[in-house]
């Protein structure tokens, strides 16, 4: 699917209530803000390295706003910040991971239920299914999902959780962002076939399709597969068209490896227009509310951002400190080498 | 099975207990007495495990509590990540050592630090089950040892048992531990029965155990090895070579000080692994005890491990694995050096 | 599927030149009494252990002769013997690994296009895709064909395998032997969505289900797929159902998780049986040629039991033979320890 | 990007070479030599790899012989090994060290023993391109040490360059050989510039290489802390200590007589490794000298490492990574013992 092909319209709210999709446009436009601010703090030499969801944020607000923060959990990878967001994460906490003060992030995962930031393209897949797993055990009412990218889709992890959540029944979705790149590598040079949604249907589940631009049509599939999954109707999976408009991260250069006309032409397929625009035309809000979204929202960013720049490093004596629950005498021995030699 | 004779001393009595049977009722007494305990892995369910180490758990406890998963080892460790961080305490199974490798993934990169990764938020209180080790003319990758490839990774613990009472408490031990624990069950010693008593763990984690005391020198060993250096001893002991031997159980953490001690008594030390010699825990054991009783160390520390060679056949098996003579010989260098 | 549910006419010889249907039920039961002569190797003590392959000579003998043994190669598990015998191999070198005097087998796997007998499930499928990736980079007219199980399925080479193939157009066949047992875990357990063959279209590849005990059936479905590689096509996922009668080795023991009734109602569309009567109304072959067909099979395997019993133990030097191309001082020192110490 | 400063006497001129532009020159002498080498992985192509390492290759060979793979670390290896089998020599990449560990299955269990599985019939001349250890404040799982791991494995030969001369000598080397060579790049030294000449490989596989002559004591290392280990002996000059730095190269296998030699003149020995202690390579290096030169050996052989935690983020890599002061701690330990 390319930028053309996606419904021209629009996302369609008539089917979602007014301060949901308020509530969905400022998290959406907090996001964006929020990923400049990241960006910008790159630049400055304040974070070393971030990895933008510009383009992204109809699919990841639209599917975390159809969780339930008191009882679902969500295992992200990296490029979820506005997952984070719209599910109430600490934000200087979340952002600290990508200024490199604790590589999972500051915030507290489990408090939160929204997983430690996780590197390995793939690795928290499983998760999210031993996660549910549990949950059906004890019958409990939660359900799981998983965030990951096209390229991910490739990694054997991802199959092997897919093929464990269907013999379980597991509650989880796996909620692909098929932002159309991994890295420099193309979705037609990666996903043999073409679509992650439709490799569901080997594993017996179902698999949808959904444009990844539509806050809407996300937030309803999402909500669907959860509905299902708590009703004990199983793991689904959804693939969410969408694009990543930046570099793969600051240290990329998107110029070696594809034509910036692609990139123009799904900037123009903004999330966050399209979405304005639907509440305008549903009547969900007036100009107030975009002024007041807006200046909401560069408040929680400036803030955020001023946290996360101004939070304190690590102290040295932290390198020791969580390995273990239950530390050992061999280790507390290096913490003394290192307090003798390099610390505190 | 085992190519290793039982000794008459040790033949098979009614109350005897063999370590196959110590890990089961391992299991049962900590699904017992804690409701978060889950069994999982290929074949542990109705089979009972290949070695049937999970025997009867799955119908006294029922399918929720100990539960076959599909052929996929990586998935197994992701899954006993996610029952952790959703309040379970998993005890999964890998089938066999060398199956092991395809799930290092998420065993280095995810359980071994999640807990680290979320400040401690996470529990990550996970007990790998591992059949491992060689000595039983096994197929390819049903001999391997990876306990040097483990106690490498920051984050876990690792131990393997060498006896029946050993291999309960152990257990015990690394499941109700808070840390991901890798538990090693030399299968070459399963079969083996000792009249031992079944209970409480007896030492802290990380406690090694004077197997045999000695004064000429020490040797250490874990596992199936420590059986074949009390054989040893007691051969050299008709020459009136009082060896010790150790039997280091935890092989992270390592007992340094429990190493230290013995060879500062001793002045010498062997060390006696089925891996390879190259980058073994042999190497470690060496570093260490030369780190902390150089003055009274009186030979180089000798290992006696396998050949750095792709674990081998049947056949071939008994001259890969260390040998009571490779052992006396490594004895006699360390003593005439 | 279950055994009721296969056509019970059994294999239609209509499309195989006689001579092809006449050799693949020599290869049949061949197989057939070679296996039986490794179960009695086993119990007399010669063999450590064995995993018989009966029931599956079907699906086997009809992939294998599908082959161009001149061009192909073949990837093995651990259950393949059939095939192995199909493609020519030498067969004491073959048993000489559940002799276990070498892992991977005494024959030579390079010469014969059949690769080492493999015992991690899933681990030589992605050989087969890189062979075949080879094959096409030289414009050359082989094909790679995968064989593992019904169990193997579940892991992620398999998927990765896959993937990789559908991306790079790779003249492979994943041929699965989906024998209802994975060890003592039924199909149902194990694959979710129940078909292997199912999985296929999520790749974007053709997936076909094949009766496993229809020699005939298993044949086309091989040669159309190696034609379709051979011709550009790309990869093709063949499921033959099937079952594996006996245990899963010698070491196992059904009686713990599955009633005998299925293995006996399994039992009777034996693969052989079938065939023979196809032959018969084919008018392929009368009593004298199976007549001779036993008398040969006999002689064969009598002479690879008497091989197989008698073949020497490897020389304790090959120990260190075949680690290295370019061996190393240090494993040189190695060799002389293990030559004063332990050997020759 | 790296945290080490560039030495003034080693600043950028327009003739100098960076070790991301030997490896690329390295791989480009090799691209055009064999027409059966291939080079693939993940971002290699197009992009020309995250550290540019493969820039220009695709554009110069073509897509057959230099290919992007989709995502998915197991299958890239296996890939290689089938390609091997079927008379082609891949190089293929793995992004980066902490992502090797989903391949560990393939390059133990496949990769380095098919050549002994088959008796020596099929070729398996692999070298795997690693990207390896830290010192670039990079993300988790960017900034690991495997070759601990990697050495243990029979079958496998392993390396890391220390500049960019070793970088193009030991890549020629590597694919050359017949045999499966994981080559470890360190990350932390691909941009600093040095005046060499790129040649042949000056010593046969396994050789080590003294950067610096010195007679009080032996520092070992490989990769980026050879440049640490120079720094401490220019600081240890000053003060009259005079310290040999021995660039071990190859990680397997080792150059025993080379270590052995080196101690024998000198007495004493520190390694050095950003890997964590426990089960490191340092140990192997220190069982080998404590074997090898026991009766020169005046103190035993210090470690210097990283400690036993998970590979930390940013502003705790200087604190986890071994600094000068702290192998100038060791040395004076060793000088005083
Ligand atoms: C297991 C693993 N292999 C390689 C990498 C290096 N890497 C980081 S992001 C990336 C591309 C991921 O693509 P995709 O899954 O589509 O996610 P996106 O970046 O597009 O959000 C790669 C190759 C990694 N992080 N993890
Ligand atoms: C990677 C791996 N994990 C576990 C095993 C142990 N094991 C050997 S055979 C087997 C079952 C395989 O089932 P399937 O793939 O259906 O093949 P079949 O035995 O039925 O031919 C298992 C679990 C193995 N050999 N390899
Ligand atoms: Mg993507
Ligand atoms: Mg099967």
């Amino acid at each position: 699917m390319n930028a053309e092909e996606a419904a021209p319209a629009g996302p369609d709210l008539s089917g979602i209530p007014p301060e949901l999709s308020r509530s969905m446009y400022r998290d959406m436009l907090t996001a964006r803000l929020l990923d400049d601010e990241a960006i910008a703090l790159q630049r400055q030499g304040v974070f070393p390295a971030y990895v933008s969801l510009r383009g992204q944020e109809a699919a990841q607000v639209g599917s975390a706003a159809a969780l339930d923060t008191a009882t679902d959990f969500a295992f992200p990878t990296y490029r979820e910040m506005a997952v984070a967001l719209t599910m109430g994460v600490d934000m200087v906490g979340y952002l600290a991971s990508h200024r490199a003060l604790w590589h999972g992030g500051l915030y507290d995962p489990m408090e939160s239920r929204f997983g430690p930031v996780n590197a390995v393209v793939g690795g928290p897949v499983p998760h999210a299914v031993g996660w549910a797993l549990g949950e059906s055990l004890r019958d409990g009412p939660g359900c799981a999902i998983a965030y990951f990218g096209d390229g991910a889709s490739s990694e054997g992890d991802v199959h092997e959780a897919m093929n464990f959540a269907g013999v379980f029944g597991a509650p989880v979705v796996f909620f692909c962002q098929n932002n159309q790149w991994a890295l420099s590598v193309p979705v037609e040079a990666q996903v043999a076939g073409g679509s992650v949604a439709a490799r569901a249907a080997g594993y017996g589940m179902p698999g949808v399709r959904v444009d990844g631009q539509d806050v809407a049509a996300v937030y309803e599939a999402t909500r669907a597969a959860l509905r299902r999954a708590r009703d004990g109707g199983g793991p689904t999976v959804i693939e969410a068209l969408t694009y990543r408009v930046n570099p793969h991260s600051t240290s990329d250069d998107p110029g070696r490896y594809r034509d910036p006309a692609e990139e123009r032409r799904w900037r123009e397929r903004d999330p966050i227009t399209l979405t304005r625009r639907a509440l305008e035309r549903a009547g969900h809000a007036d100009t107030d509310f975009f002024d007041a979204a807006e200046t909401g929202a560069r408040a929680f960013c400036e803030a955020a951002r001023d946290g996360v720049g101004n939070a304190p490093h690590p102290a040295g004596s932290d390198l020791f400190s969580h390995v273990y629950r239950e530390p050992t005498e061999a280790l507390r021995r290096q913490q003394r080498v290192w307090r003798d030699e390099v610390g505190p | 099975m085992t190519e290793l004779a039982v000794p008459a001393d040790q033949a098979a009595t009614a109350t005897e207990t063999s370590m196959q049977q110590a890990v089961n009722a391992a299991l049962r007494t900590l699904l017992a007495e804690d409701p978060a305990t889950l069994v999982f892995g290929e074949d542990v369910g109705r089979l009972g495990g290949v070695f049937r180490v999970t025997d009867g758990l799955q119908a006294e406890f029922g399918d929720r509590r100990v539960f076959d998963t599909p052929l996929a080892e990586s998935a197994i460790i992701g899954l006993a990540v996610g029952l952790a961080m959703n309040g379970w305490r998993p005890v999964p199974e890998l089938q066999f050592d060398g199956f092991a490798y395809p799930a290092v993934d998420q065993i280095v990169n995810q359980m071994a630090r999640m807990h680290y990764r979320t400040r401690g938020a996470a529990p990550m209180p996970i007990t790998l089950r591992l059949p491992s080790f060689g000595g039983i003319q096994a197929p390819e990758h049903h001999g391997e040892s990876l306990e040097a490839l483990f106690a490498h990774v920051p984050g876990l613990k690792v131990c393997a048992p060498s006896d029946p009472a050993d291999a309960y408490g152990l257990l015990l031990q690394s499941v109700r531990a808070d840390d991901p624990v890798i538990y090693m069950e030399p299968k070459a010693r399963y079969w083996n029965r000792r009249a031992v008593r079944l209970g409480e763990p007896d030492l802290p984690i990380g406690a090694s155990r004077t197997v045999r005391e000695g004064r000429h020198a020490t040797l250490v060993a874990w596992g199936a090895m420590v059986h074949r250096c009390e054989q040893a001893a007691e051969l050299a002991a008709e020459d009136g070579v009082e060896l010790e031997v150790l039997d280091l159980r935890w092989l992270k953490p390592i007992d340094t000080d429990g190493l230290a001690a013995s060879v500062a008594r001793t002045g010498r030390a062997v060390v006696v692994h089925e891996a390879p010699l190259t980058a073994g825990l042999g190497a470690e054991v060496s570093a260490l005890v030369t780190e902390h009783a150089f003055a009274s160390l009186r030979a180089p520390v000798q290992r006696v491990t396998g050949f750095d060679v792709p674990y081998p056949a049947g056949p071939l098996e008994p001259q890969y694995l260390p040998t009571v003579d490779r052992i006396l010989l490594a004895v006699q260098r360390t003593l005439e050096f």
